[in-house]
């Protein structure tokens, strides 16, 4: 068992949940869409944890090519999400 | 003599990096830690960067780290102006 | 040397929780956003160190962009969108 | 650098990852929210070039520590405009303050548990030898592949169809996106300053896309890395307050928008016709039909994130739809 996998891949699982308890308890659109790509990040991170083999191995490349889906897929989603809050403080200014 | 020139630019580089962080957490005011962020990135950044660019392999690598160099220079530069002139405009809002 | 450059990562690493205690301490936006570039300086140089420590030259790559990048953010924080009256 | 000193440094970066997790997530205060997430971005690079993910973290020194923080800066713009005007929610959360607690303790404890019980399952998973089916199979047939990059073989060849669906995800996201309303206002001009570091760092910009889309190859970098160094240049222009510039006008747009899943059908298909599996490349011409797909799916990216950046139709498009 490789100490450095441990210790980022345990660091990704403290990632993921404060990410989630703040997308479940925020009062903000923002800060939720926030919330969840920094949960994203600690899935990131606990996947580039799995793939690391050591200082001197080449990792894994399979859940590399994974995050960097991930990356471009969870920007994109942000700019979704960001144009829906957007909407929905547009309609309310309307009532 | 490459090694030891190499060496004494790293260090200073340090040097100067650690100076512009204590400024920017010790100094006062947002301006005068503008000041001390500067010279960590231009100062710090420039002389590890020199240092570093002794030790490469290849020019092409060198000419990168001439480029980060330059590139880091003209951002400090510019966002040092960006945040001063944002921060003096809500001073004058309030 | 390696000796030289694995003292510089942690001379680096100390700049950088500098700039953390900043960032969280504030007060202001614009503080926070200072530290968020000694960050990022602090990130260049370290990618820089860990691509000759770690033996992975594309690191450079990284940090070529990151310097490319740096000044964005603050350019971003500070644009005054149109129709805002500005006064 | 020695294992003791390494593993000083894993602690320091996995500290100051999630302390700024934390105080980015814990701020009731918008906007140091999205300070904080940026740092965040930039650590992480860091921590993914220590891992040896040196694709990953030019990824996300691009999108993660660059074109996110904008993209969040601009809401922050919309978001400061509207707070105002509507009324908050506080008002209603004051009403029922003990059932909140309750809600937030129960939900903090779930998610405490979460933690807990990934972590133990990674433990588990850690204790055996890693599982190197996968890995093994990449390096056998990375001869194949057309590339020498193992990132790219996977991305762009042993699993296309995944890269295809992804750009697809991302054509579906920005048509969403054009949906639900006209573009931002835009940015006042820039001052001397910042125009002046425009003018040469778009260029610079460019330039490095097309460096990484080709080195993408056979070292670390390819058209996600491209995408988002193209569209920071597209980014900047917008900031610097010129909007006629940085995207192509409306029909243009529309077709490199669906550039990328375009020019992987075209291949796929045509690779059909010729009675091989659908993008299943002939080795001599792998690398050359790699290449012509990362370029379109680069134009592609390049410009959904701009137009996410925008944040829908940009104003010249609209002028040109009054038919």
């Amino acid at each position: 068992m490789l100490t450095t996998q441990l210790l980022y891949a345990l660091s990704g699982c403290v990632i993921v949940a404060l990410g989630l308890r703040s997308a479940l308890l925020h009062s903000s659109l923002l800060q939720r869409v926030l919330a969840i790509n920094v949960m994203g990040s600690g899935v990131f991170m606990i996947l580039l944890a799995v793939a690391y083999r050591g200082a001197e191995v080449a990792p894994d490349p399979v859940p590399h090519a994974l995050v960097l889906t991930g990356i471009v897929v969870a920007v994109s989603a942000t700019a979704l999400a960001l144009a829906l809050a957007r909407r929905l403080a547009a309609e309310q200014d309307d009532d | 003599m490459i090694n030891a020139l190499s060496s004494l630019l790293i260090l200073a580089g340090l040097f100067f990096y650690i100076a512009g962080s204590i400024g920017l957490l010790r100094l006062p005011d947002l301006y005068s830690r503008l000041h001390a962020l500067t010279k960590a990135d231009n100062l710090g950044l420039g002389l590890l960067t020199a240092g570093m660019a002794l030790q490469m392999p290849n020019l092409m690598t060198a000419l990168k780290l001439v480029i980060i160099w330059l590139a880091i220079l003209v951002a400090s530069a510019t966002s040092a102006h960006l945040i001063a002139r944002h921060a003096r405009r809500r001073e004058s809002r309030s | 040397m390696s000796e030289l450059l694995s003292l510089a990562t942690m001379v680096l690493m100390l700049s950088l929780l500098l700039g953390l205690l900043r960032i969280l301490r504030g007060p202001d936006a614009g503080d926070r956003m200072l530290a968020a570039q000694l960050i990022g300086t602090a990130g260049v140089g370290l990618l820089m160190l860990l691509s000759v420590l770690l033996d992975q030259p594309a690191l450079i790559d990284v940090a070529l962009i990151l310097a490319l990048l740096a000044a964005v953010a603050a350019a971003a924080f500070t644009g005054q969108q149109r129709e805002q009256r500005d006064d | 650098m020695n294992s003791t000193s390494l593993l000083v440094f894993d602690g320091l970066l996995l500290v100051s990852i999630v302390s700024l997790a934390w105080a980015a997530l814990a701020s009731i205060d918008a906007r140091r929210s999205v300070i904080l997430f940026m740092a965040f971005g930039l650590v992480l690079a860091l921590a993914w070039a220590r891992l040896r993910a040196p694709d990953v973290a030019l990824a996300e020194a691009a999108i993660g520590a660059g074109l996110s923080g904008a993209l969040l800066l601009a809401a922050l713009h919309d978001h400061d405009r509207t707070a105002a005007g509507v009324g908050s929610s506080s008002t209603q959360n004051q009403t029922s303050a003990g059932l909140t607690t309750v809600i937030r303790w129960s939900v903090t404890l779930l998610c405490a548990a979460l933690a807990v019980g990934l972590g133990w399952a990674l433990v588990h998973v850690f204790d055996h030898p890693a599982n190197d089916a996968l890995a093994r199979a990449v390096a056998e047939n990375l001869d194949l592949s057309g590339v020498s990059n193992p990132v790219t073989a996977v991305l762009l060849n042993f699993r296309a169809y995944d890269t295809l669906l992804e750009l697809a995800v991302l054509l579906t996201a920005v048509l969403g996106i054009f949906a639900l309303g006209p573009a931002r206002a835009g940015y006042q001009p820039a001052g001397l300053i910042f125009d002046g570091l425009t003018r040469w760092l778009v260029p610079v910009l460019i330039l490095t896309a097309a460096y990484l889309l080709w080195v993408g190859a056979h070292a670390p970098g390819g058209a996600f890395q491209a995408g988002a160094t193209l569209a920071a240049a597209g980014v900047v222009l917008r900031l610097a307050g010129r909007h006629q510039i940085g995207l192509p006008a409306a029909r243009t747009l529309h077709i490199v928008l669906a550039a990328g899943v375009g020019m992987f059908l075209l291949v796929g298909f045509a690779l059909l016709a010729t009675g091989r599996a659908f993008l299943g490349y002939p080795p001599a011409w792998a690398g050359s039909l790699i290449l012509l797909i990362e370029t379109a799916a680069m134009l592609a990216i390049a410009a959904t994130l701009v137009s996410a950046f925008v944040g829908g139709q940009p104003e010249s498009v609209t002028i040109d739809n009054e038919e």
